[in-house]
């Protein structure tokens, strides 16, 4: 029967201080965690307000300027404050260290303050929606932006705010991925997941500083009406959106390259497998992060930007597509003589690859030029971000919050909740947003309040699924939870893998390895080990 | 803990070398100045850019030690120049080429146009290919 | 805390870190990185200055008349030679002349510090004139397309920059009571070696504006 | 190509509809086998490879990479999204560059209504009408914030921005009504932005400008307003049931005295409501935001009458 150490980072030092002061990588891991859980639930309640507006056409819920914010709301958050930090800064935090075997990030000071950065944009966010909240959409467009009567400027001053915390994580990522690997661990040694982390962080320190910039000019705008975007005084509105652009297209992929990280790990874990072709897929890592930078404009496509300009740019959008679909090609190929068994983790991953397919499959429908033209701001962009998002994002997330879970807490959670919680999120998101793909094409507006009565089955339809997904997410936390405390010991490795942090304790102690580890294999040598699963 | 072994040995550069690097900090400054009293229509802001750049260099590479540091410094410094090179560059595909089909649609409305009445309008009442340096003026 | 010199036992080492070296260069390379995200920062504002005077060039050379270049130059000198001062007062904590050090980086605060009052002079002339940005723009001698247009930028560019200026003040002050209490010397001097960069680079943003909002011909 | 109505498409109804419904449907079969070979993947290698507890846990087979699958994998996927790029880069250009012989309409978007203005002098609100079988281009620029011009079934979009003209085009290909809607948000009426096309018989078409210009003018005044009142978008934000909406409502108010933001009260008489058309800023309304946009230059005198009657009669 396992046990859990007797001391370990969870009860090395007691009392709130002790957290919320904590330089300890992992504890800053698990405020992260809990910080992001509650942001996506906060989030998924007005995700659900949405869907309950949208049962019909007609006032159902809540006026016109209500749903407005509701949406706007909604978006915000779940980009700002729960998926931009998610991975990295929950997960990447807490594996990060223990994955290169050193003691904590380079920078732990750094660390804290991210997350207390994090508070206190989000206070800001919180205090804008006390004060009458914001309906301009999370994309806060001028001049829309500059005039509306709502309370942008504390919002837009939330997530300059929010991109400092994003920034120092990133930088400090970077850094100890240089400078603070085991001795015998090279570049190519390191899991798949830092090869993840790595890129995001590349574009999190490049590219946030322009949201920075961009927040600073919109408030200067509203305050001091310095023009520069407000057509009325000789500014160009187009040009925010190139200025919004440049950061939140990376953005989405600062999104996803951490979850294509985690489903590295899965994939080969629970294939007990060598990865395929991991140059192919840490390469194509960073030439991920770097292509991003160049295809904003494929969110302008109808904004009245040059032809020329949108040409480069769509040609540019579909070179995304290859390193992509390298990835997804690669892990299938992992599969190929496997010794394959599908705990959550292993679902997850696969639900993964199953709707991330879709949705990046979709993303290409919108790079063309032609067919854009049709979908663009209707509810079939809607469908591809959420299928990228919740399909692709989420659902790495939760897959590695499962595969993690008994690291974190030394405990395991119960499997048969899980998978029933797997499935209903399952079925619950493809009922939501497939509808969505068909709403749109069929030319259904999306942040519409009200619509035309020929919409009502579909989007009755995806109401019922939010709810089936809710129920899904009830569920999880439910087990989560109650795992904490209640559930079984897990041992060191209950998956039997073979990366660096599961040959520590679970939980791990204080500075991560009783003894400084040795590099004694690559972290997919299941060739050659097969390690012992302590469940 | 041995200190001797692995500390960081300081590189210390002569002080001729700051001082040399000072003195064409100044002289370059005197003389992208004095350039810019010459007319010299566009290039004047070409040659200014370009002694900018040689100064920037200058302070990078001796005060901030790009040249003797390790060269990721200097690959994480260039990183910036380049990102900002397209974020202007993809920028400027744009706003410098939206007349590529019609120049109405690059050029900001007179707000006297037709198009705030409601007179009729054909093409020709809006003046299809005005010069593209926007002198349109525009009331508040 | 208490003005106590550390022994020769690195006790600036922290825990996390196996050396010293390790340690000296994590720094480095993260305040590289942050420099990086300066330049981005300001990158906004130089896609706004390339958009605004390729759309309006003659607004652009007419507005710019009416900055001081002669004041802007004198600016120009006083925040190079800080940049110089500040790099001599790195080589002299390198060789361990901590009274030289001390002297070094008094005089480049108060450059900083003449750097403000010039801009605070050349301010208050354009706010006198009404040379605002955007709408409280209320001069009337300049020719051509929106050139309040010119003042917002001018203004967002010096302004973010002159708070950067403030920034580097504030921590070569910190830097100089640590020098002025030993905790510095040719061992671990990584504090002052980081904000030489942030100043250099505070220093090389400047080198850009002048010239971009100064002399464009 | 025609293209009739789909599970993914309404029914297009110009000219560039099908070449844009080629090219999605291509899309959709091409993502279709894209995703068919990964779920086969998923499924067979799920099901073959799959290990049973008590299965004996041997290493598994030490395959790192394989250089031709791997380029296979990479090659495929370039070939087809250079063919569609290509393929929707040359629709593109169909759509921007606007036939010679094309007519001008020019549109008007302000929070929250369209405007159309035909070249003979007469105007719409929210319902455009163009003949069948010949190209329109429309000319089109905002008064407040972006707001943005779809028709579905044409397959056309374009924002319309303020300070700025863009162009979008389109052939109707035969008679029938269209919906219109605004796809960039703009508010509180963004959803409510929606207005229709109605293609019409070239030669009704020539009948209807005609005739468009003095509409209603055999019409009683207040029958007129009546009419004004919805094709003018007055309702988008006047209820007349006593609802406040976005504007407060305008039924029995005629006569009342009524609150201003600026403190003081005004009746609400004819010459009120006739500086609330026109000037609508001059004297807001307490409790309401100055949103109403001027209909200076929209509504001709004989029109402002007209609504004004209306509004009296409401009592
Ligand atoms: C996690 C976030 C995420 C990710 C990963 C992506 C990935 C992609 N996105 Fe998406 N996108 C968003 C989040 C994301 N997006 C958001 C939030 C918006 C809307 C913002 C807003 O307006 O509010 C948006 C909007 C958006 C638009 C603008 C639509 C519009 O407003 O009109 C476009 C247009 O080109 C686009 C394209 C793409 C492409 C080409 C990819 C590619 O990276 C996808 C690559 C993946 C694949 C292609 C699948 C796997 C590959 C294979 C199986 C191999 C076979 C492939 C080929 C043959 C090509 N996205
Ligand atoms: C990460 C990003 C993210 C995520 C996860 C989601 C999740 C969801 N989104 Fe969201 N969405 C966006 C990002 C995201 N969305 C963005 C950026 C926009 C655009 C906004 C704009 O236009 O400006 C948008 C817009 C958007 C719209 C369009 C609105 C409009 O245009 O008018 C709709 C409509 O259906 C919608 C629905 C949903 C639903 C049903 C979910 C569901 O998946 C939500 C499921 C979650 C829950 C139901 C929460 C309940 C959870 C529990 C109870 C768990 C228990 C607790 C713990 C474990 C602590 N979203
Ligand atoms: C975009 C929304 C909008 C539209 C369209 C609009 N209004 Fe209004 N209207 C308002 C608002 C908001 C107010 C209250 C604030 C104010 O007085 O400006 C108002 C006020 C008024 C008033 C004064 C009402 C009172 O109780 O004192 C009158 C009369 C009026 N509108 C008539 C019209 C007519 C006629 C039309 C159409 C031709 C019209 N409005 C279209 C928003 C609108
Ligand atoms: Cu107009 Cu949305
Ligand atoms: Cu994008």
């Amino acid at each position: 029967m396992n046990t859990i150490p007797e001391k370990n980072f969870l009860n090395a030092t007691r009392g709130w201080k002790s957290w919320l002061f904590t330089l300890d990588h992992k504890r800053i891991g698990v405020l992260y965690l809990f910080s992001i859980m509650a942001a996506f639930l906060v989030g998924g309640v007005f995700a659900i307000l949405i869907r309950l507006e949208l049962l019909g056409p007609g006032r159902n819920l809540m006026e016109a300027d209500t749903y407005n914010q509701v949406f706007t709301l909604h978006g915000a958050i779940m980009i700002f404050l729960f998926i931009i930090p998610s991975i990295p800064a929950a997960l990447g935090n807490f594996l990060l260290p223990q994955m290169i075997g050193a003691k904590d990030v380079a920078f732990p000071r750094l660390n804290l303050a991210s997350w207390w950065v994090y508070i206190l944009g989000s206070i800001f966010a919180v205090i804008s929606i006390a004060m009458g909240s914001v309906d301009t959409g999370w994309t806060f467009y001028t001049p829309y932006a500059t005039e509306t009567q709502t309370s942008v400027i504390s919002m837009t001053l939330g997530v300059f705010i929010l991109g400092f915390s994003s920034i120092f994580t990133g930088l400090n990522f970077i850094v100890t991925i240089h400078k603070m690997r085991l001795p015998g661990q090279t570049w190519f040694r390191m899991p798949l997941f830092v090869w993840g982390l790595y890129a995001t962080a590349i574009i999190q320190v490049l590219a946030t500083p322009v949201l920075g910039i961009t927040m600073v000019l919109l408030i200067l705008e509203r305050v001091a009406g310095i023009g520069i975007f407000d057509p009325a005084m000789g500014g160009d509105p187009v040009l925010y959106q190139h200025f919004f652009w440049f950061y939140s297209h990376p953005a989405v992929y600062i999104m996803i390259l951490p979850g294509m990280g985690i489903i590295s790990e899965l994939i080969s874990t629970f294939s007990k497998k060598r990865i395929f072709g991991y140059t192919a897929i840490a390469y194509s890592s960073l030439a991920i992060a770097f292509i991003s930078f160049l295809v904003w404009g494929h969110h302008m496509f109808v904004s009245g930007q040059s032809q020329l300009a949108a040409t480069i740019f769509s040609f540019l959008t579909f070179l995304v597509g290859i390193p992509s679909g390298i990835k997804i090609f690669n892990w299938l190929a992992t599969m190929y003589k496997g010794r394959i068994t599908f705990e959550t983790p292993m679902l997850y991953a696969l639900s993964f690859l199953f709707l991330f397919t879709i949705g990046g499959l979709t993303g290409i429908f919108l790079g063309a030029l032609a067919v854009d033209i049709h979908l663009h701001d209707t509810y079939f962009v809607v469908a591809h971000f959420h299928y990228v998002m919740v399909g692709g994002t989420v659902m790495a997330f939760l897959g590695g919050i499962h595969y993690w879970w008994p690291k974190i807490w030394g405990r395991m959670y119960s499997e048969f909740w899980a998978k029933i919680a797997a499935a209903f999120v399952f079925v619950g998101f493809n009922m939501t947003f497939f509808t969505q793909f068909i709403l749109g094409s069929q030319g259904m507006p999306r942040r519409y309040y009200t619509y035309m009565d020929q919409y009502q089955p579909l989007h009755a339809f995806s109401s019922v699924g939010s709810w089936v997904m809710a129920v899904g997410f009830i569920i999880m936390g439910v087990y989560l939870f109650h795992s904490i405390k209640r559930g079984r010991p897990a041992g060191n490795n209950p998956w039997g893998a073979l990366t660096l942090e599961w040959e520590t304790t679970s939980p791990p102690p204080t500075e991560n390895f009783v003894e400084t580890p040795k590099f004694s294999h690559g972290p997919y040598d299941y060739d050659k080990n097969v390690p012992e699963r302590t469940i | 803990m041995s200190q001797q072994n692995k500390t960081n040995t300081p590189h210390v550069l002569p002080l001729q070398v700051y001082l040399g690097t000072a003195a064409a900090l100044f002289v370059l400054t005197v003389v992208t100045v004095m350039v810019s009293f010459v007319d010299l229509g566009g290039w004047n802001i070409v040659v200014a850019l370009a002694v900018a750049s040689v100064k920037a260099a200058a302070v990078g590479l001796i005060f901030m030690h790009l040249w003797f540091d390790r060269k990721v410094f200097l690959v994480i410094f260039l990183a910036g120049i380049v990102f900002l090179t397209i974020f202007i560059g993809l920028t400027m595909l744009d706003t410098m080429r939206r007349g590529d089909i019609y120049q109405i649609s690059a050029d900001p409305i007179h707000k006297n146009a037709a198009m705030y009445d409601t007179t009729a309008v054909t093409t020709d009442t809006i003046p299809a290919a005005a010069d593209s340096t926007h002198s349109a003026a525009n009331e508040k | 805390m208490d003005g106590h010199e550390h022994s020769a036992h690195p006790a600036h080492l922290a825990h996390h870190f196996s050396e010293p070296a390790q340690q000296a260069e994590s720094a480095k390379m993260g305040m590289w990185l942050f420099l990086l995200t300066e330049v981005l920062l300001f990158g906004g504002l130089f896609v706004a200055y390339t958009v605004f005077p390729a759309w309006n060039p003659d607004m652009f050379f007419n507005a710019h008349k009416h900055l001081n270049v002669y004041l802007g130059t004198l600016n120009t000198f006083v925040l190079i030679s800080s940049s110089v001062t500040m790099a001599l007062a790195i080589r002299s904590i390198q060789l361990d002349r901590r009274d030289v050090s001390i002297r070094y980086l008094v005089v480049t605060l108060l450059l900083a510090a003449a750097f403000l009052v010039v801009k605070y002079f050349e301010y208050s002339h354009k706010i006198h004139l009404g040379q605002l940005p955007g709408k409280f723009y209320t001069f009337t001698g300049i020719e051509g397309t929106n050139p309040h247009v010119f003042f917002s930028v001018y203004f967002a560019m010096t302004g973010l920059h002159g708070v950067h200026v403030l920034a580097g003040m504030s921590v070569i002050g910190w830097v100089l009571m640590r020098t002025r209490r030993g905790e510095l010397s040719s061992e671990y001097y990584t504090p002052m070696e980081m904000t030489g960069l942030y100043w250099h680079l505070v220093d090389m943003i400047w080198i850009f504006l002048f010239p971009l909002l100064y002399l464009i011909g | 190509m025609d293209t009739t109505a789909t599970l993914f498409l309404p029914p297009g109804g110009s000219t560039i509809a099908g070449e844009v419904d080629a090219l999605f449907y291509f899309l959709v079969y091409a993502s279709i086998v894209m995703f068919g070979i990964v779920l086969a993947g998923m499924i067979f290698f799920g099901l073959r490879y799959r290990h049973r507890q008590g299965d004996a846990a041997a290493p598994t087979a030490g395959i790192s990479h394989n250089t031709k699958l791997e380029l296979t994998w990479s090659i495929i996927p370039t070939i087809l999204v250079v063919i569609v790029f290509f393929w929707g880069f040359n629709v593109y250009l169909k759509m921007n560059v606007v036939p010679k012989d094309a007519m001008e309409i020019k549109v008007t978007g302000q929070k929250w209504f369209w405007t159309f203005d035909y070249p003979e002098g007469a105007n719409t609100v929210n319902e455009l009408v163009i003949p069948a079988g010949k190209p329109v281009k429309l000319l089109m620029s905002s008064k407040d914030v972006i707001h943005s011009f779809f028709v579905p079934d044409f397959r056309v979009k374009m924002d319309v921005l303020p300070n700025r003209y863009t162009i979008v085009w389109f052939e109707a290909k035969r008679e029938g009504t269209h919906n219109l809607f605004c796809t960039e948000f703009c508010g509180t009426g963004h959803s409510s932005m929606i207005g229709t096309v109605r293609v019409v018989p070239e030669r009704e078409y020539a009948e209807w400008l005609e005739t468009a210009s003095n509409v209603g003018s055999d019409l009683a005044p207040e029958q007129y307003g009546e009419r004004l009142f919805v094709s003018k978008a007055c309702v988008t934000c006047h209820s007349l049931e006593g609802k406040s909406v976005v504007g407060p409502p305008l039924n029995g108010v005629f006569g009342k005295p009524v609150a201003l933001t600026s403190g003081g009260t005004v009746i609400i008489d004819e010459n009120y409501i006739r500086e609330s058309i026109l000037e609508p800023q001059a004297s807001v309304v307490a409790g309401y935001q100055p949103v109403m946009p001027t209909y200076q230059g929209i509504l001709k005198d004989r029109e402002i009458d007209a609504l004004v009657a209306y509004i009296k009669s409401l009592q």
